[in-house]
């Protein structure tokens, strides 16, 4: 299903899922991600959001085979990545990068800026020796940073800076794919919008796609065309991002763009304040993982899990109220919301 | 040669008792070393005559019951004693980092292993275990180095892996994969030198043990036999005649101190100077 | 919890069993010396002299040393599992017996050392930290290392020399009264006793810098209810810890101080039996030492969630 | 009427690098019943400025100016008088509430402190009373929580934890250090509705340091912007979010997701060697000549808006 509507796809994940298990007597397991399934096409950005310990962090390392998946396909580029062995995974890999969310600690501490850059381009021989320092400095300047940084240390950088770092790093090895797992969470905010104002530039540049993991919806909305929201390992809602934030369905989606801090005190709105916290995904509720905090819960969504659906324009929800035979609930639920 | 590596060495240097300890050293390495041009007498010569004499312009360090000049043993043995250590730290460090990186990093089966061996070697107090062994093969100085080796390597891979597994979390680590290194290299160039500050600051401390535990077994009369110059046995042969010839006692186990003290000192001077938020030992 | 108990209780007959099956090999991967060693004293009862093949050979039937290693331990674990750890190839007595006689000595000689580093050590290590940078600090840890630094068999010379030989003040060797004691538990103690402090200095310094003794100061808590409630419990997790690893120390170093002090405990046994090569008793002693050494970790183990909730809860 | 006013206070403290100017020359004022939001980006100095008004920093930090509570200057005070003031009067919501509670005490003891500290409650009463207060900051079961250690809890239940040892002894003023920090955007929901209860029922005053302008949107009257040690705009929270006049506070304000996230150029200034003259001024687009030699002074641009910046001198 390489093109459903004409679009190519740049990825694409088929029910994707982990267990982890530990303990070697009493077996305890995890399933940390539980059948996701989402397409990114060629050049897009699709995000993925979620309360911490929803799985989406594990989503970006099982879509690079970082962690090896339990179950599901991974598609990049029409190579099924779970099938490939280990050498032709390395050979992969350079079209294939990742940004992690904490720049400190994502930099080799005794290795100087230059080597850290260079070392992809060693490694795999992109360019002649000869000309190595150059596109080095070519890299360091296109990530805003300064020549003098080459004989820098990690440490010696800010946040930011190594941010960009790490960025020239993974742009030396001219990826197609790039999972950007919370890239700047660890950032002030006038730093954060540098670091994805710079992202979006060299996006169009280079032309990405991008798996764009984010617990801020505010930055969803700015960085992706479509996205997914996940709980407790599983993918509630997804579609276009626009469509999503002006017409979410789902009531945890609805919570969260509830949630959603707004730098304005005129702005008054009615916040759906969620109940309780996030249960344990060691020990997830029966049926709809949600409904332990969720107002509109039904009998039916203690005991059976709602399937994901479509609702058109590729808008997927999984949730009882939308299940498509039963229409009632469907307008039901919008009567509450509007009250 | 780079920033954090200047201030460290600065942290280091400033710290008086470090400075001492590494000026120690390097003077009974050199005494170790030029042995046979600074000692005044030959060590095995016997002289009836002149034995048990107490220190003199002629003997600084008096004579044994055997008329031999102490102060010459002491030389030597300083060769003995840091000859035999070095070899066992080298031999330890290397294969115990090894290993410990090796569990740390695939974990699994190996990991299992070691863990195990840990548990069940270091269930035994460390001297108690040499004992053993060389109640086993029997006394002399190859043994005492087996004794030693056998148990020592374990701290080395107890400390590596203990880092190793810390590192292996961080995420630089998983962007190496993630750019296609593969698992050698990233255990060469990434653990590796990230490892080391801690065990660096292990080597020296066990430095001091090592050199302990030989002098112990020596003194038991386990370790390196006489005539062979060693501070341990030299004190094991002393012992008999503490009452009238306290030098005989006074002067090998103070070399032994020293030498223990400096390496603790510069030990502690370069954990302090190292930034403590990367030490695992303990 | 019971769980946890369990668990550890599974691991610690593990290790004992690998640990004594490890000593036993060693002692035995020499069969041929082995039976030598016996026919010396079977035969000769002298060590300095040779038995001859026939001698061996008898020595070899009778105990069963043709046997393959594996079932030569087993029949030894077992008959150690019913209290009959052998008879000492030396002597013939009973080895449990030997051991018995002796366990008491060692068991003061080191409890009291334990006690003494506790006593010394932490109340010193928590003024050095109270005090940090000042002389007293300084004084401290300077006496520490040192005592860290000395060979415990040089110190009891030395304390030979200085207290008995030289002031008279306490008898030099032997076993007997509590004055019989004060050396040999001064010179043991001495290294625990400094690394206690030390230790008590860092973790009282690491938990005074911790986060949680600020909200302490920001309730408006008083020095006194900060150290005692709020300072202490946590600075005593590590040293628990370290006290049930450096008993092995303590008991390694009880070995050579018994030696010396003519203290007639199984340090001393293991040392004698060692230069003899009696194997029964080596294996014996060895046994008895590992069995202390890890009841009282096992001990400290299962009495670790006191000091510490975050371990072993749930 | 103001409950406490912090005149030209400064902290400083000594570093292998440099002397750290964390606070510099600062004023505030903090009215009866009201809450200002002090907002700065990482490094800028805003938790050092709420550590000394109850001088909670290391002794390696001097502190001088004066912080006056009721007539009393906070930095004059002995010891044991600012014992008495600590947790009574005043109280401190640290920041990280994993690191700031006791790991080895349980949680009811540590609320149940204040109580026994500054009323001499007996232990079983101020044991209920903690639990009581824990029912108050909407924690399910509280009694059988209080029992319960700290990481025990999960983040959001360690927060209310904090607001509740906080809030023990009915304090007249709050310092609240990044409430919310590090938790989840429908955690982060309810901690603040929980607050703005707390608050509005106790009828306290709050000082409120935040990274977060949306957070101080949420909860403040007026707001005070740090940038390096120094308070660059002071204003009333609506005239700040219509329009704030400092630059730095224009952009800062500009760079959140929300408000546009245009980037500032540059990198904060370091608390050792700020820039002479205006600290923004390599960073500023309105940036003139004069802004790299004369350090301007906090003026009144309107109605009670300030702004640290030669464009309003």
């Amino acid at each position: 299903m390489a093109s459903m509507r004409g679009v190519s796809f740049m990825l694409e994940v088929q029910g994707l899922k982990k267990t982890f298990t530990s303990g070697l007597v009493s077996k305890r397991s995890v399933k940390a991600v539980d059948g996701i399934s989402f397409n990114i096409a060629d050049g897009e950005t699709f995000g993925l959001v979620g309360e911490s310990g929803c799985g989406k962090t594990t989503v970006g390392r099982l879509v690079l085979r970082l962690i090896e998946p339990t179950e599901g396909k991974v598609i990049f580029n029409s190579i099924d990545v779970l099938k490939l062995n280990k050498k032709a995974l390395r050979k992969l890999r350079p079209q294939m990068q990742i940004i992690f969310q904490d720049p400190e600690s994502s930099l080799h501490p005794r290795m100087k800026i230059g080597d850290i850059i260079a070392e992809p381009l060693k490694l795999y021989n992109l360019v002649p020796k000869a000309n190595r320092e150059k596109k080095v400095l070519e890299l360091i300047d296109m990530v805003g940073l300064q020549p003098e940084h080459v004989n820098r240390f990690p440490h010696e950088l800010s946040g930011g800076q190594s941010q960009r770092v790490v960025l020239a790093r993974v742009l030396a090895l001219g990826p197609r794919f790039i999972v950007a797992d919370e890239p700047t969470s660890s950032l002030d905010v006038s730093v954060q919008a540098q670091i994805l104002s710079l992202m979006n530039t060299v996006q169009e540049e280079f032309h990405f796609s991008c798996l764009f993991i984010s617990h801020d919806l505010n930055l969803i909305s700015r960085m992706t065309s479509s996205m997914g929201v996940m709980y407790l390992g599983k993918i509630v809602e997804a579609g276009s991002t626009k469509e999503l934030f002006e017409e979410a369905r789902h009531p945890y989606t609805r919570a969260l763009m509830s949630a959603i801090p707004i730098a304005d005190p005129q702005t008054k709105r009615k916040k759906i304040v969620l109940e309780g916290e996030m249960p344990s995904p060691m020990n997830p509720p029966s049926g709809c993982r949600f409904h332990t905090r969720c107002r509109f819960k039904e009998k039916i969504c203690e005991k059976t899990e709602p399937q994901l659906i479509d609702l058109g324009e590729g808008h997927r929800i999984a949730c009882h109220l939308y299940a498509a035979e039963d229409k009632r609930l469907v307008i039901r639920h919008r009567v509450t919301v509007e009250i | 040669m780079t920033l954090a590596k200047s201030r460290n060495m600065d942290e280091f240097l400033k710290n008086r008792a470090s400075v001492a300890g590494l000026i120690v050293i390097l003077m009974l390495i050199t005494a170790a070393i030029l042995a046979d041009f600074i000692a005044p007498y030959d060590t095995d010569k016997i002289a009836l005559k002149e034995k048990l004499k107490s220190p003199s312009w002629e003997h600084p360090m008096g004579t044994d019951q055997l008329g031999r000049d102490v102060l010459s043993r002491m030389i030597y043995g300083t060769r003995t004693t840091f000859e035999l250590s070095i070899l066992v730290v080298a031999l330890t460090s290397t294969f115990g980092v090894f290993i410990g990186i090796i569990a740390g990093y695939f974990r699994g089966v190996i990991d299992e292993i070691l863990m195990r061996l840990i548990d069940v070697l270091l269930a035994f107090p460390s001297i108690i275990l040499a004992l053993v062994i060389i109640g086993a093969l029997g006394p002399g100085m190859i043994n005492t180095i087996v004794a030693i080796s056998l148990v020592g390597w374990l701290f080395y891979a107890r400390v590596a892996r203990a880092t190793t597994l810390s590192i292996r979390e961080k995420e630089y680590i998983e962007g190496a994969r993630a750019m296609g290194c593969s698992d050698g290299y990233i255990c060469l160039r990434y653990v590796l030198p990230n490892c080391l500050p801690p065990i660096i600051v292990l080597m020296t401390l066990n430095l001091g043990s090592v050199i302990l535990s030989i002098a112990a077994l020596g003194y038991l009369g386990l370790g390196a036999q006489p005539p062979t110059p060693e501070w341990g046995s030299m004190l094991n042969e002393g012992r008999e005649y503490l009452r009238d010839c306290p030098w005989l006692c006074v002067f090998p186990g103070l070399m032994i101190m020293l030498a223990v003290l400096a390496f603790n000192f510069i030990g502690d001077g370069l954990r302090d100077a190292i930034d403590p938020r990367q030490m695992v030992i303990k | 919890m019971l769980n946890n108990i369990l668990k550890r209780l599974g691991i610690f007959c593990l290790v004992l069993t690998v640990s004594t099956s490890l000593v036993f090999f060693m002692l035995h991967s020499l069969p041929g010396e082995n039976a030598e060693v016996m026919a010396k004293y079977i035969f000769l009862g002298n060590v300095e002299l040779n038995p001859s093949n026939e001698e061996v050979q008898l020595v070899k039937e009778k105990f069963d040393l043709d046997r393959s290693l594996l079932s030569q331990y087993y029949s030894w674990a077992t008959n150690a599992f019913h209290g009959d750890l052998g008879r000492s190839y030396k002597t013939n007595a009973h080895v449990l017996e030997e051991i018995l006689i002796r366990l008491p000595a060692t068991i003061t000689l080191a409890l009291i050392a334990v006690l003494m580093s506790l006593l010394i050590g932490m109340p010193l290590g928590i003024l050095a930290a109270v005090k940090q940078n000042s002389t007293t600090d300084y004084l401290c840890s300077a006496t520490a290392v040192l005592g860290i630094s000395m060979p415990n068999f040089w110190l009891a010379l030395l304390l030979i020399m200085v207290f008995s030989l030289a002031l008279k003040l306490t008898p030099t060797i032997g076993y007997g009264g509590p004055s019989h004691l004060i050396l040999p538990v001064v010179t043991l103690g001495t290294a625990t006793t400094a690394v206690v402090m030390r230790l008590t200095r860092s973790s009282t310094l690491e938990v005074m810098r911790q986060d949680y003794i600020r909200t302490a100061r920001g309730k408006g808590l008083d020095h006194r209810d900060i150290m005692i409630t709020h300072s202490l419990k946590n600075a005593l997790i590590p040293i628990i810890t370290m006290v049930g690893l450096e008993f092995g120390h303590l008991l390694g170093g009880a070995v050579i101080i018994e030696t010396i002090f003519a203290w007639p405990g199984i340090g001393r046994l293991l040392i004698d039996s060692i230069s003899a090569r009696d194997i029964p008793v080596i294996q014996g002693t060895v046994l008895f030492i590992t069995l202390m050494y890890m009841l009282l970790n096992f001990t400290i183990d299962i009495l670790y969630p006191i000091f510490d909730p975050r371990i072993g809860g749930s | 009427m103001t409950l406490l006013s912090i005149e030209h206070l400064n902290s400083h403290f000594m570093t292998v690098d440099g002397i750290v100017r964390a606070v510099d020359d600062v004023s505030l004022e903090i009215g009866e019943n009201e809450t200002l939001g002090l907002v700065g980006e990482s490094g800028c100095g805003k938790t050092v400025l709420a550590l000394s008004l109850l001088r909670l920093l290391s002794e390696n930090t001097k502190t001088d100016g004066r912080v006056i509570y009721k007539g009393r200057d906070l930095l004059k005070l002995n010891e044991k008088e600012l014992r008495g003031v600590r947790g009574k009067e005043i109280a401190h919501i640290f920041q990280n509430p994993l690191s700031s509670l006791n790991p080895v005490l349980t949680v009811g003891f540590q609320i149940s402190e204040p109580f026994l500290r500054h009323q001499g409650l007996k232990k079983s009463i101020a044991n209920s009373r903690a639990v009581q207060m824990l029912g108050l900051v909407r924690i399910p079961s509280a009694p059988d929580r209080a029992k319960e250690y700290p990481h025990e809890f999960s983040g959001g239940m360690r927060q209310r934890a904090m607001i509740a040892m906080g809030l023990a002894c009915s304090p007249s003023l709050i310092i609240a250090d990044e409430p919310t920090r590090g938790l989840d955007v429908t955690i982060q929901a309810q901690i603040v509705e929980l607050m703005k209860d707390l608050i509005k029922n106790s009828g306290a005053s709050m000082l409120l340091i935040t990274h977060d302008l949306s957070l101080a949107a949420q909860l403040c009257d007026k707001v005070a912007v740090m940038y390096s040690g120094e308070i660059v705009e002071y204003a009333d929270i609506k005239e700040f979010f219509k329009g704030p006049a400092h630059p730095y506070a224009r952009s800062f304000l500009e760079s959140v997701p929300s408000r546009g996230m245009k980037p500032i150029r540059g990198i904060s200034p370091s608390l050792i060697n700020p820039p002479p003259g205006c600290r923004f001024h390599p960073r500023c687009d309105c940036s003139m000549d004069i802004c790299k030699s004369v350090h301007p002074p906090l003026t009144e641009v309107k109605d009670g808006q300030h702004a640290r910046c030669l464009l309003y001198a």
